[in-house]
């Protein structure tokens, strides 16, 4: 065999109809799953050659199709003279081939995704609509301004208020636990919609010291995530959580 | 499958009427009269359960349609303004997800006292909830918070600026049913 | 007319799914609570005469369509319409929106490790993504995310139906900032 795999005759994983791939990242994956290679420890000196090899047969590809084939074979290329530099034992995160791997793996789950996709489309066509409708406009509520005012929202708060008045109320809010995880998707969705969130903004929709203090919690958690920053221009003053990458001094 | 619901299928997902002949190629065990026969039957079938559709022979063939009475009804509601004020429905659900966010479908429900279905459906529709999360136990059920077109609407700053009173603490403070208290 | 009348008329003769809020829009006295209760009666009426047709739940909505045992008699007939299937670079490129929505095009391509430009401009003409937004950063790319008839395309009631897998919760993990590994 003039590439130098061990796989029998037939199996050759070089005999493919590139058009078949939608892609580099489908054409390596190929590549790995058909010579059962260990996704985490890729030979690539092994694996650049015959994906080398096989976009060498690629001239009846139209140009930006191709283009996409050799930018990845360069980035195979760039890794494979990065693994020839001795790495330290305990700088396990500098594995070049780090970040090619998370991009197959994701690109894998995803191509699952599309193949149960396929499924269901499959599966609902075999249910039939009517063959035969009049044309009729497709009715939408987005069609329709909300008229809807405020002072009526709120006289369904006071009537519902009173109508679950039970003969102890209690004014405190209670029984409900507040969760850590809650509050990071609380702070992580507000900083999605602002660059910018006051400390003080987080916790008045609830008032109590659990909820402020889980808060403090969430945010002391992402803030060592990176994922935000927390900003107070003096003892007291307004506590602001920016959104890490809107930090205008940011590096 | 009985011939007469091979028909019945055929006849509903046509786009054009189908005539006997064409009905009978479905098995080579019907004949044209055959046909006939199950239509006339399929039709006395939807005329005895008052069905708002029927079948009708166009063009010698035949096609299920809705009765001609309906028509003012199907082109009123094409032209009927779709309702642009929430049902007191809808306002009790959105006022529960706005003080008690993040919440279930299933704690509004137990707060409401009836299923919330298919208005948290229109408030989605609406953009007036969103899914925030999703919260703990059996499911993981889905928890609505409210959007930014919400207080865009409403003409609210922010969730704290919602207006809150003494009478207000029942909402706030109604505890989540624990599912194995009886 | 009966309301269970009137709203099997508009189902019959609606192109598409029509939610509870739509339905109810028939007539004035008639909340969606009520038109859900009217439409499980219709499908139950559907089920107990066995006709080759019932009513699904589909898309935040509700839609008669034939039971699927009656697929491979109808695709024989041309007067039955077919729709067409989506090609593999348009199911990938779906699954990466729907999953990771609202998303810009630079992320699908950077996923699948090719444009994406006609994919999209294909997926948005067939109505099955839609821009929903724009992204921070340089140029406030366009933001993407699925319509209400990618979910009618697929046969689901909602995004919760997506296919979900173990390794999925890998991959959205990933896409949190990663956590100091000091």
């Amino acid at each position: 065999m003039t590439n130098g795999l061990d796989v029998p005759p037939g199996t050759d994983p070089l005999l493919v109809d590139l058009d078949q791939f939608h892609g580099p990242l489908d054409l390596l994956l190929h590549l790995i799953r058909k010579q059962d290679i260990d996704i985490f420890d890729i030979p690539i000196a092994r694996i650049t050659q015959q994906f080398l090899d096989v976009i060498g047969e690629m001239g009846r590809l139209e140009l930006e199709r191709a283009g996409e084939f050799i930018e990845m074979a360069a980035t195979l290329v760039r890794i494979k003279a990065q693994m020839l530099f001795p790495r330290r034992d305990d700088e396990e995160s500098d594995d070049p081939r780090a970040d090619l791997v998370r991009r197959l793996l994701e690109y894998e789950h995803f191509r699952e995704v599309a193949r149960a996709l396929e499924r269901a489309e499959r599966d609902r066509l075999r249910f039939h609509p009517k063959g035969f409708v009049e044309a009729r406009p497709r009715p939408s509520l987005a069609d329709a301004p909300l008229e809807t005012e405020w002072d009526e929202l709120w006289e369904a708060v006071l009537a519902l208020a009173e109508r679950l008045d039970e003969p102890e109320p209690s004014y405190q809010v209670q029984g409900r636990l507040v969760r850590i995880d809650e509050k990071i998707e609380q702070v992580l969705r507000m900083l999605s919609e602002q660059q910018r969130v006051e400390f003080a903004a987080l916790v008045a929709p609830w008032g109590t010291r659990m909820h402020a203090v889980m808060s403090l919690l969430a945010c002391l958690e992402l803030a060592k995530r990176s994922t935000l920053r927390l900003r107070q221009a003096s003892p007291f003053a307004p506590l602001w959580l920016y959104r890490r990458e809107e930090e205008p001094d940011a590096a | 499958m009985r011939h007469s619901r091979l028909i019945e299928a055929l006849l509903f997902a046509s786009e054009a009427p189908l005539s006997p002949a064409d009905l009978a190629r479905v098995d080579d065990g019907l004949d044209e009269e055959q046909v006939e026969a199950l239509v006339a039957e399929l039709k006395q079938e939807y005329d005895d359960a008052e069905r708002a559709f029927t079948v009708f022979e166009i063009a010698g063939g035949y096609q299920i349609l809705t009765r001609p009475e309906y028509a003012p009804v199907l082109e009123r509601y094409d032209t009927v303004p779709l309702s642009s004020r929430l049902s007191t429905a809808a306002l009790e659900t959105l006022a529960i997800i706005a003080y008690r966010q993040p919440v279930g479908r299933a704690e509004v429900e137990d707060i409401r006292g009836v299923g919330a279905g298919g208005v948290l459906k229109t408030l989605l529709e609406r953009d007036l909830v969103e899914v925030v999360g999703r919260g703990e136990g059996l499911g993981r059920p889905l928890l609505y918070g409210t959007t930014r077109y919400f207080l865009e609407h409403f003409g609210f700053r922010s969730l704290e600026e919602l207006p809150r009173s003494d009478e207000l603490a029942v909402i706030l403070a109604q505890k989540q049913p624990e599912p194995d208290a009886t």
